[in-house]
């Protein structure tokens, strides 16, 4: 499917969503708290097969929190990219895709760890790679750590 | 008084008199006991040695290495120096573990395959005790050897030991009946246990050539159960490195560490050697029947040398064993055992029986 | 029946992949003229290294004991860890210009990963790799290094 | 001892308990660690634990430009530290809209292929190493010496060789390289023999490896288990395949799919990968065109505010960079999709009901790398 028929399918499912600039994937904004029924429709509709998550990354765009999803139809050979914001630096959460796809698991905890985006309903949400003690969600740019963060 | 040096009995018998001549009879036998003792101690640190050298030149140039070279002329003196190095590290002791039984099972692995050494025939008239049971003495103490296994992984307050352990008694209880059949079909043949007549009645032809196929097939039966019990090689399951660290012997470290390797390497020792005795002739040099000139040059050479050639080229193989295969799971372990080698090992003592019935042998 | 066929192949099958494994390791151990080892300290004297060979970073010096580094510290900028420091000093030049020179090129060799970025940006060509790759030594400050030789200069022309 | 004797057999059966395995194991290749709940051998279920070595790249990505971040994607997934660098450059290529010199996609390609060969020599030495079988491992590691002399002598390293750079590759090939390279495939077709000798076919590996671990294709899909280890459940999902790159578009070989989903059709596919591999280099090697090692390239190099997506295929996986850049020399935000990564996350799920000796064999036949999980 092309991008324009797909960008059309989405935006029968989410009419609120908006359509992002970037030259290589089709890029959709959604609202928070569309991103669970998107995701599940997306999955299951015979024609958009979005059945492999290629990749979750947290994003810090300075204000606001993001979540993007490159979402890859193996049958269908198209690829999308989802992504969900919020402005909530504090206590910044979204539903969990992990039941959908499960590769989300490790990725959502990744995102945790790192960005402290929160995702509910997550089976096992705790930190990955840094201790449960750390203070702090190193990726955001606001994160200040001056004894491991070398300035040169 | 001239001594055959192919044939120790007059030898024995010097000493014996020697000995009776300038004390009672009863110190005479405790000091043979003491000097026999010595020499076997003696000789199982050396051997023990010198096959921990030759497992590490061997699996190294399987693996196009050159291995250890660097204590010594072609690193002969390096497992010297990893002794001393044992010798000298220290003790450790883990809390929560059973103290006693801690400590005891090393000295239990390694007594086990020392006991079973005595029974051993290393030439005409060069054993400790020629029983009139050898094989069975040797079956059951050298199976002692998993009661110190299982001591050392229960004791160890160490899951990964644990596991080691109990995989360890599977293992041996199981490979213990292949290997009690394998050599019980020789025993049909030979008609005896007593080790010093088994050697005798190959003179005019090895057992595994007087057998011909039930013996061929017994001997690789025993060559297998016998890797197993000794847990050496694809079937190290109790020690397995890459799942259990280090299996039952995990937390002993120095000279208690070394026991246990030590013994394992006289088990593997200890195996070759009754193989090479049972099957391979022992001491006996290669006699083809018929060929006087022939069997009369075979005899020059020494019987020791027959005996440690018989007993290496056994030990090469096990080592290949090790150093090529995988390792097996333990249900798959299991399996070999309760339904390849077991039934076949039947079936072979029903054929070798009829055979002997059949005067089919040679 | 087929079962008991399967039973015997199995084992025939079996056995016979366990000795095509065997005659692997077997045909090794009986050629030990495929031993591959290095012999690494006996073999230093005629150990040959790739010229390419990245083992530290060096200034290349001619004969005359010159080099050709200004001391601009594209090179340090360039670092991603930090292993370059460059102290340049001014002089005034025989033209009585006043212009800078190195005076002192440090190399943190413990910090550098061998990327090359300094080696390939370097304008003119002044840096290099040395083949030395003996580096251990006893104390961490001993893994920094001046580059630029004592009394070296730069090579007229250059700069 | 009375309660256990008076607890109904079937409580005293359902009891667990926990093994930690690792973060110092042998089998785990590296410090990750599994906590195992065990019945008995059972694997009844495990935790991964990973950033034992958690290096924080992506953060330190975030102050270097983009020609100093090759350094540090060689160090994530050390094994295939080539595939790696030529993602970011291809990213940075893609971008900047540059066209490299056809010079430079052959040797990157032929590159790739060499690390993809020598990876899965050190995975099958490895595996063999943690099935038990210890001569394998330096049969493997013997013929990998000799891709590490041939990077020597062109790249100046023998494993992290930093080799890619945005627009090209650092410096041309030595003279020597083709005359190598060509030895090289000569005597490892001859020595990949043995290693199908001593292991492919022998009974114990079969039995060890088959049945083991089955992954189907719709779970491969879901936990997202790419490269050798989710073709090995008939999931076509190589990117040189579905989004060529550099020289994969116009070369032939073929996708090794199988479809036994088991540990031994993983450690299969591999095994002909490297002759696939092995393929694409000889078609490539003797075509090398002449020209330029790198493209022209400014001096300090920016990518246009937008977000970059690059897919390839590691050796172990789909590997993906993204990149969100603000103009700046310095990219806003990189991440890594690694394969070992998603790769693991399904680990738990395919051990299941296993016994632990079939949990060294799964993991061994999914081909974690540590770093490449932790980054």
């Amino acid at each position: 499917m092309d991008n324009d028929s797909l960008k059309a399918r989405i935006l029968e499912i989410v009419p609120e969503a908006q359509q992002e600039e970037n030259k290589q994937y089709l890029t959709i904004l959604v609202p928070a708290a569309k991103l669970h029924d998107l995701a599940l429709k997306m999955k299951s509709t015979t024609d958009l097969a979005f059945d492999y998550l290629i990749c979750l990354s947290g994003v810090d765009y300075g204000k606001q929190l993001a979540v993007v999803y490159h979402i890859n139809s193996i049958l269908q050979k198209h690829t999308v990219v989802i992504k969900v914001k919020t402005d909530d630096r504090i206590n910044p959460s979204f539903d969990t895709v992990s039941d959908i796809w499960r590769t989300a698991e490790f990725h959502e905890r990744e995102a945790y760890d790192m960005f402290g985006i929160r995702f509910n309903n997550h089976p096992d949400l705790r930190r990955i790679f840094l201790e449960e003690d750390w203070k702090g969600y190193p990726l955001r740019k606001d994160y200040v750590d001056e004894v491991n963060i070398v300035e040169f | 008084m001239t001594f055959n040096i192919y044939d120790f009995t007059s030898f024995n018998r010097w000493i014996d008199e020697g000995l009776n001549s300038i004390m009672s009879p009863t110190w005479a036998l405790i000091t043979e006991m003491a000097i026999i003792g010595i020499v076997f101690l003696l000789f199982y640190a050396i051997v023990g040695l010198f096959l921990v050298y030759a497992e590490r030149k061997v699996c190294a140039f399987m693996q196009n290495r050159v291995g250890p070279n660097r204590v010594g002329p072609y690193g002969i003196f390096q497992t010297i120096a990893d002794f001393i190095k044992l010798l000298m590290k220290e003790l450790v002791y883990i809390k929560d573990s059973d103290k006693l039984l801690f400590n005891i099972a090393p000295f239990i692995v390694i007594i086990a395959s020392f006991m079973a050494l005595s029974a051993v025939p290393f030439a005409k008239g060069l054993h400790a005790i020629d029983f009139d049971i050898g094989i069975l003495y040797v079956i059951a103490v050298s199976s002692l050897g998993v009661v110190g296994i299982l001591l050392a992984g229960w004791s160890s307050n160490n899951k990964y030991s644990l596991i080691g352990a109990m995989r360890s008694g599977a293992q041996i209880v199981s490979y213990e009946l292949s290997v009690g059949l394998s050599l019980l079909t020789i025993i049909v043949l030979a008609g005896t246990m007593q080790f010093s007549e088994i050697v005798e009645m190959q003179r005019n032809g090895w057992f595994i050539f007087k057998g011909h196929i039930p013996a061929i097939i017994a001997f690789i039966v025993f060559l297998i159960a016998s890797t197993a019990e000794t847990n050496r090689g694809p079937f190290d399951l109790a020690e397995a490195e890459s799942e259990l660290t280090a299996g039952f012997h995990t937390e002993y470290s120095g000279i208690k560490f070394a026991f246990f390797f030590l013994a394992e390497y006289m088990n593997m020792f200890l195996v070759a050697s009754i193989a090479a005795t049972v099957f391979w002739g022992g001491w006996m040099p290669f006699h083809v029947s018929g060929w006087a000139g022939f069997n009369t040059i075979m005899d020059y050479i020494p019987p020791l040398v027959w005996y440690f050639g018989k007993t290496a080229f056994i030990i090469w193989l096990m080592m290949l064993f090790k150093w090529t295969f995988p390792r097996l799971r333990i249900d798959q372990l299991l399996t070999l055992e309760w339904k390849y080698l077991l039934p076949i090992n039947l079936v072979n003592i029903l054929f070798m029986a009829f055979l002997v019935l059949m005067h089919w042998h040679f | 029946m087929n079962s008991f066929f399967r039973y015997f192949s199995d084992i025939f099958h079996g056995v016979k992949s366990l000795l095509i494994g065997m005659s692997v390791t077997g045909r090794y151990f009986f050629s030990p003229g495929q031993i591959v080892t290095q012999q690494y300290p006996e073999n230093r004297k005629n150990l040959q290294m790739f010229e390419r060979f990245k083992g530290e970073v060096i200034m290349l010096h001619d004969i005359n004991n010159q080099h050709r580094c200004n001391g601009c510290g594209i090179c340090e900028n360039n670092c991603p860890n930090g292993s370059i420091e460059i102290i340049s000093a001014r002089i005034t030049g025989e033209d009585g210009k006043s212009k800078r020179i190195i005076d002192k090129h440090i190399y943190h060799l413990g910090m550098c990963t061998f990327c090359g970025l300094c080696v390939k940006n370097c304008p003119s060509n002044a840096l290099g790799f040395g083949n030395e790759f003996e580096h251990a030594v006893f104390d961490r400050s001993k893994l920094n290094k001046v580059l630029n030789q004592p009394g070296s200069s730069i090579i007229k022309g250059v700069e | 001892m009375k309660e256990i004797i008076n607890l109904p057999v079937s409580k005293i059966e359902e009891e667990e308990y926990h093994i930690n395995m690792g973060p110092q194991h042998p089998s785990t290749h590296g410090v990750l660690r599994l906590l195992v709940s065990l019945q008995g051998e059972i694997v009844k279920s495990l935790k991964p634990h990973c950033g034992y070595i958690h290096r924080g790249i992506e953060k330190m990505c975030e102050k270097d430009t983009y020609p100093q971040v090759i350094h540090l994607t060689d160090r994530m997934d050390y094994l295939s530290a080539h595939i790696n660098n030529h993602a970011v450059c291809l990213l940075v290529e893609k971008a900047l809209e540059i066209e490299v010199p056809e010079r430079v996609k052959y040797i990157r390609t032929i590159m790739d292929e060499l690390t993809r060969i020598q990876s899965h020599q050190l995975w099958w030495s490895s595996f063999g190493m943690d099935l038990g079988g210890l001569t394998c491992f330096f049969y493997g590691l013997r013929d990998r010496e000799m891709i590490l002399d041939i990077w020597e002598e062109t790249t100046g390293s023998r494993f992290l060789q930093s080799y890619n750079c945005p627009g090209g590759v650092m410096q041309d090939i030595h003279p020597n390289f083709q005359k190598k390279v060509h030895a090289f495939i000569k005597t490892f077709k001859k020595k990949i023999k043995d290693y199908d000798r001593i292991l492919s076919g022998n009974v114990i590996f079969e039995n060890r490896s088959q049945g083991v671990g089955i992954l189907s294709k719709e779970d491969a899909i879901s936990y997202g288990v790419t490269g050798p280890s989710g073709r090995g459940s008939g999931w076509s999902c190589d990117i040189r395949k579905i989004e060529p790159y550099s020289m994969y578009g116009q070369v032939h070989f073929n996708e090794v799919l199988r479809y036994e989903c088991d540990t031994y059709s993983r450690y299969m596919v591999r095994m002909q990968e490297m002759h696939e591999s092995m393929n694409i280099i000889e078609q490539l090697i003797d075509n090398i065109p002449a020209g330029d090692h790198s493209a022209k390239m400014k001096a300090v190099i920016k990518l246009p505010a937008g977000e970059y997506f690059q897919r390839v295929e590691s050796a172990r996986g789909e590997l993906d960079v993204y990149v969100v850049s603000d103009g700046n020399k310095t990219p806003y935000r990189m991440k890594f999709r690694t394969p070992s990564f998603t790769n693991l996350g399904v680990l738990d799920h395919i051990s299941r009901g296993m016994k632990i000796a079939d949990l060294v064999a799964i993991g061994a036949s999914l081909d974690l790398v540590i770093p490449d999980i932790d980054r």
